[in-house]
């Protein structure tokens, strides 16, 4: 080998070496502080939430620090990039709990993520505390996983209920994005229509991040549908669906979900967005949520990503703080402090955790119009 | 039944786009011999400058998009100039040449992430109503319209350029032998540099194009290139005829997939009608 | 009886007829020639008769009685021939030595999974390069070697194709296509020797060069190839004296 | 040190992959960009058959050798009749049909909502259910491959290996079925992969199609070309310098949404100066001419 591969050899050598010692040492817990960690993709295609979520934490550390934090210490928070995957997910947990000894981990915001740390917690008993991930897979995933993001069963019953029953539209099409989420509530809306007597014209499938829809656009104007479900994983491509359909001339009503519904959405959809009626989960649309809006937008500018995934997390960072208040760093009691908690009156509304760490009292959906790109309330 | 004309229309526009890739890559192609993955990058780089110029800065429409098209050019040629042209130097293989563009794609990628953050924008101002017009039964939105017209235009350009202008026949010659060319005294690396702004130029016009139509993210390169990649070559690489025919060819062939099939399958189609063409008709359609 | 034999042979690159109706034979245990101005065809011959290009009609009869269309590439040992390329093709960046092991050892998967070079295949590498004069740069990198030495290793491992026991049969057709281009004289003399010996042992030789000298020394038979035509052949001294041949050669 | 034993862990895969990968692109010159598919069929193959059908462990890497090594054959034989550059771009093709078959086939895999909740291996009664264990575990396989491709590299089929990717032709003339060869090294550099997807599924217990898209093919194909081709101890090298990468970003302290890019940049730019100024990689022996 000659002399410059011995000196490239070396130095990967000598930077693991270095790398090695100083990750062991762990950053020494400053006596006064407390530090959870969270994860969630900063990079990626859903990228826009976690940047999102980051914003709510660190809004509601200043206020909590603020009020004193934690019986007088400061609460603190580790970012990690789980990039909507399991692999790097679980590293950035691995990370969390060996360096920075973590006893809490908000996060994940996609459920792959919330998946594939919850075996590593449950191992080292450490809370993770979900404010977005849906997948009915959670509900099981382990003692010490909580969320309080409903998942995906009972929100679509809802949305399928309200387009047969309340609006009688009886043949519907279906456009629904090929990912966790989009396949969670095309299957629970798909077997909700059939039960209540409607009929899905057509039910498309698209890739995550598609960009153009006109073959499958094609074939539900063929079908001429009452109404168009358009159910995306994100604003992006929901807006931009939408607003094909528009330009190939379907004047049906169309409806989204909550995920359509942040100003991303309307920004891909444009004009096209105008009537879109959504179903929002329980969107900052009360007093509390107000005050969070009024507090964020002037800091980090209007959400684009989705606005119960703001109100959502806020309330996690309230949440862990209380147990924190009550508990220490001691997981155990901090799990049964969370069961035990009765009814916690946040942004979302009022909600506990049952038995499985779901969220129970969140009132499943909102009906929400677009008029001339403002969104409003439809009673 | 009303749907055939409207998959027409749509296989047309998806045609249309695919065109503007397959060209601008083949254009470099013929020259320099390699499929130029960082030519995917190069539609991302001319979409963001739009966006920066004619969203961010407010500046009219059409001084920002010539700007743009020129500054991806340009990027085209500081690439061929700072990289690709030691690698000719060296007569490196094309392996090397594929894998130093892979590596160019993935930079140029990570950089406009951090410049514009990795969210969606888009280029189209979406509060007038954008004009939609009919043929046939078959709907083209306005900024369709001109994406196909763009795509004409720039064959028409192209193969005129190739066949009647000076530079076009030294491109030519280039084409067929660079070390020949080099001896009869043709000036290679000043012509390869002008392929590549051109055809980098031409990358951008299309990265302003799909911006308007579906909107842009920093991703998108990759995929535009892998589509435009295969359009060139089940056209018959190095053809520009060719690439025109390939890319409506691919436009057809995933618009009908999807009708028959379902839109999940769309880039698997593209890839199997590539492997079935390499297979039965490496040279694609138009024999080189 | 000839060695090989073709009948009728055409070879066309898209119009250009490169062979054309080409028969000849080159008989077995003799050092036939093959010369002809450039762009003749002969580099097109050996090409096809050691199965790199397929042709396009006619027949190669191999040993007399084996005839056939066409010779895939991997059969071309089979057959008992081996080459030397006008330009060399070595493998550059393995070792001499590998460079000639490759050729000695197991041809099947299975087989050259589980065989490692032994002290049987070292003696017979030993024997063919110091031959050639290359044993002491076996572990040099064939792209390290001199243009002289390339050549030798290409001699080499054609030589190696007589000790080969995976192929069943010793190669028995020799096809040289320029061996001694560029080459400095006391190399010259270690080819000439390599050819000189192989025709002892009964090997057949066919051998395309432009030295008319060596052409003089070393081959029983001429055969004089024009635009992929035979122009002459037979007795190298007798056909360089015809008209035809030489004008061929100075053109008109 | 459960972090460092988790990135030792990820560390022992890609170097599995790596290895099957440089067998077939460092030592027989084949650009396949495609090896993330037959990582994928491994994981799957295992995450199946440990959740329906009950398999153990290592029956499922057996199970998932043997579909990869029949798909591998089919790609393979498919891929043979391609060159250079077109070869890399039908190896492409295979990925991204893999890709889509892995993300719509819902009835097996279950689509983009993956597959949790996938046991730990267990041999006769123990479980490696804690990391030390798991790592001693992807150690022995680790081991086992490594030797595997250095018994191959060593033998007389590992210099045909090499004799085609120099002059496939002239190699030919000389009595090798090269296509056969070619054939053989993609099929077991395919089940190499097969065996680290088995251990990745295993190990993260929850699979979902997104690591086994065409971008983790370029990243196996990076630690190949960075660590060297044609040395298995280079891609050691590069395997612990791409794994670690992304670690030591996270201490320097960027603010994690750049520090995710700046890995992108990084690696493409190696890729790039690489390719201009040392095509040996770090300690590779063969130069990408």
């Amino acid at each position: 080998m000659d002399k410059i591969t011995k000196i490239i050899v070396g130095v990967i050598v000598v930077v693991v070496i270095i790398w090695g010692g100083y990750a062991l040492m762990g950053k020494p817990a400053a006596g006064g502080t407390i530090t959870i960690g969270f994860v969630g993709p900063l990079t990626g295609d859903a990228a826009v939430y976690g940047a999102e979520e980051k914003n709510a934490i660190t809004l509601a550390l200043k206020e909590i620090n603020e009020a004193g934090g934690i019986n007088g210490k400061t609460l603190a928070v580790v970012y990690e990039d789980g990039k909507c995957a399991g692999k790097d997910a679980t590293t950035a947990a691995q990370k969390l709990i060996s360096v920075d000894k973590v006893k809490v981990i908000l996060g994940g915001t996609c459920s792959g993520e919330t998946l594939a740390i919850a075996p590593i917690a449950e191992q080292n008993k450490v809370i993770v505390m979900s404010a977005f991930s849906s997948s009915p897979d959670i509900t099981a995933a382990g003692d010490y996983i909580f969320r309080n993001s409903p998942s995906d069963l009972d929100v679509a019953k809802g949305y399928a209920n309200y387009i047969v029953n309340k609006k009688g539209y009886k043949n519907v099409a279906i456009l629904s994005e090929n990912t966790e989420y989009g396949v969670g509530v095309r299957k629970v809306f798909v077997d909700e229509m059939n039960n209540l007597g409607g009929t899905v014209t057509t039910d498309e499938m698209f890739k995550q991040g598609e960009r153009d829809f006109r073959g499958m656009i094609a074939k539900i104007k063929a079908a001429n549908p009452q109404a168009v479900f358009v159910n995306p994983q994100a604003g992006a491509t929901g807006g931009t669906a939408i607003k094909q359909i528009r330009e190939a001339g379907i004047t049906a009503p169309i409806f989204s979900t909550y995920t359509f519904g942040g100003e991303d959405g309307i920004k891909a959809a444009g004009t096209a967005a105008n009537d879109v009626v959504f179903f929002d989960v329980v969107g900052l649309s009360g007093e509390k949520g107000k005050a969070l809006l009024d507090k964020y937008v002037p800091i980090y500018g209007n959400i684009a990503g989705n606005t119960f995934d703001v109100g959502a997390r806020y309330d996690t960072v309230f949440i862990i703080a209380g147990a924190l208040k009550q508990c220490g760093e001691d997981s155990e009691c901090m799990k049964d402090y969370l069961y035990a908690m009765g009814n916690y009156d946040g942004v979302l509304g009022s909600y506990k955790f049952d038995a499985n760490g779901d969220v129970v009292g969140i009132e499943p959906m909102t009906v929400k119009i677009i008029k001339d790109g403002k969104i409003e309330e439809l009673k | 039944m009303g749907i055939i004309p409207q998959i027409i229309a749509n296989s047309i526009i998806a045609g249309a786009i695919y065109a503007l890739i397959a060209l601008g890559f083949n254009l470099i192609y013929r020259t320099t011999k390699f499929f130029n993955l960082a030519h995917g990058a190069l539609t991302v780089v001319g979409g963001y400058a739009m966006f920066f110029l004619y969203k961010e800065l407010g500046w009219n429409v059409y001084a920002s998009a010539v700007l743009a098209i020129v500054f991806a050019g340009f990027v085209g040629y500081i690439l061929d100039k700072a990289i690709f042209r030691q690698l000719r130097l060296r007569k490196a293989s094309q392996m090397v040449f594929l894998v130093a563009s892979l590596g160019l794609l993935t930079v140029i990628q990570a950089i406009i992430a951090i410049l514009f953050t990795s969210q969606f924008q888009t280029l189209a101002n979406n509060s007038t109503e954008s004009r939609v017009y009919t043929i046939a039964g078959g709907i083209i939105t306005q900024t369709q319209a001109i994406i196909l017209i763009c795509g004409i235009v720039v064959l028409a350009l192209l193969t005129l350029m190739l066949k009647k202008t000076m530079f076009g026949r030294a491109v030519n010659a280039v084409s067929d032998d660079e070390e020949v060319s080099k001896m009869v005294g043709i000036h290679t690396d000043k012509i390869i540099g002008w392929v590549f702004f051109i055809g980098s130029a031409i990358a951008g016009l299309s990265g302003i194009l799909v911006g308007f139509d579906t909107g842009l993210e920093p991703t998108m390169g990759m995929h535009l290139l892998l589509k435009g990649v295969i359009a060139a070559i089940i056209g018959g690489v190095g053809t520009m005829h060719g690439a025109f025919a390939g890319a409506f060819l691919l436009g057809f062939a995933e618009n009908f997939g999807v009708w028959q099939f379902s839109g999940e399958w769309k880039d698997a189609i593209a890839f199997i009608i590539l492997i079935i063409f390499l297979l039965f008709r490496p040279q694609g359609i138009f024999k080189k | 009886m000839d060695a090989i034999r073709t009948k009728e042979l055409h070879k066309h690159f898209s119009g250009v007829a490169a062979i054309d109706g080409l028969s000849v034979a080159f008989e077995q245990g003799k050092v036939t020639g093959v010369v002809g101005p450039n762009g003749s065809g002969k580099t097109t011959l050996v090409n096809v008769l050691s199965g790199m290009l397929p042709p396009t009609a006619g027949v190669m009869v191999i040993g007399g009685e084996r005839e056939m269309k066409g010779l895939r590439a991997s059969d071309t040992a089979y057959h008992g021939i081996t080459r030397t390329f006008q330009e060399v093709r070595l493998f550059e960046q393995m070792t001499v030595l590998d460079n000639i092991l490759v050729v000695l050892t197991e041809r099947s998967v299975w087989g050259s999974l589980f065989e490692r070079h032994n002290a049987g295949h070292m003696k017979k590498v030993e024997t063919v390069l110091t031959r050639v004069g290359l044993w002491e740069k076996r572990s040099q990198l064939a792209h390290n070697l001199s243009y002289g030495q390339r050549k030798l290793l290409e001699i080499a491992r054609v030589l190696a194709m007589t000790h080969s026991d995976h192929i069943g049969q010793d190669a028995s057709i020799f096809l040289f296509d320029e061996p001694f281009a560029g080459l400095f004289p006391e190399m010259i003399k270690v080819i000439v020797s390599v050819i000189k010996e192989l025709k002892e042992a009964g090997k057949t030789v066919i051998l395309i060069e432009h030295n008319m000298n060596l052409i003089r020394e070393l081959c029983d038979h001429l055969i004089v190839m024009d635009s992929g035509k035979l122009l002459a052949e037979g007795k190298p001294d007798h056909v360089l004296a015809k008209r035809e041949v030489i004008e061929a050669y100075l053109g008109e | 040190m459960p972090y460092l034993i988790h990135i030792a862990i990820l560390f022992f895969i890609y170097a599995i992959l790596g290895v099957g990968l440089n067998l077939i692109v460092g030592y027989a010159g084949l650009l396949s960009v495609t090896h993330a598919a037959f990582y994928g069929i491994g994981a799957y193959a295992t995450a199946v058959a440990l959740a329906h059908y009950g398999l153990g462990f290592f029956a499922s890497v057996i199970l998932g050798i043997v579909i990869t090594a029949i798909v591998s054959l089919l790609a393979g034989m498919v891929l043979s009749k391609f060159k250079d550059d077109y070869y890399a771009l039908a190896s492409f093709g295979f990925n991204v049909i893999a890709f889509s078959i892995f993300l719509n086939w819902e009835s097996v895999t279950k689509g983009p909502l993956g597959i949790p909740g996938i046991d730990r291996p267990s041999l006769f009664g123990f479980t490696f259910s804690a990391n030390e264990t798991f790592l001693a575990l992807a150690v022995v396989l680790f081991g086992a491959v490594y030797a595997l491709a250095h018994f191959i590299a060593n033998s007389s089929f590992g210099r045909v290996l090499k004799a085609i990717r120099e002059d496939e032709k002239a190699l030919e003339v000389f009595g090798y079925k090269v296509a056969y060869f070619k054939l053989a090294i993609f099929v077991i550099g395919a089940a190499m992969a097969s065996i680290a997807g088995s251990l990745f599924a295993s190990y993260i217990t929850y699979i979902d199609p997104s690591s086994f898209s065409l971008n983790e093919s370029i990243f196996i194909l990076a630690i190949v070309i960075m660590g060297g081709l044609g040395s298995l101890r280079g891609t050691l090298a590069g395997a612990l310098f791409l794994i670690l990468l992304p670690e030591i970003l996270r201490f320097v302290g960027l603010p994690t949404d750049i520090a995710a890019q700046m890995r992108q940049i990084i690696y493409g730019a190696i890729l790039v100066l690489l390719m201009l100024y040392r095509p040996k990689g770090f300690i590779g022996e063969y130069e990408v001419k």
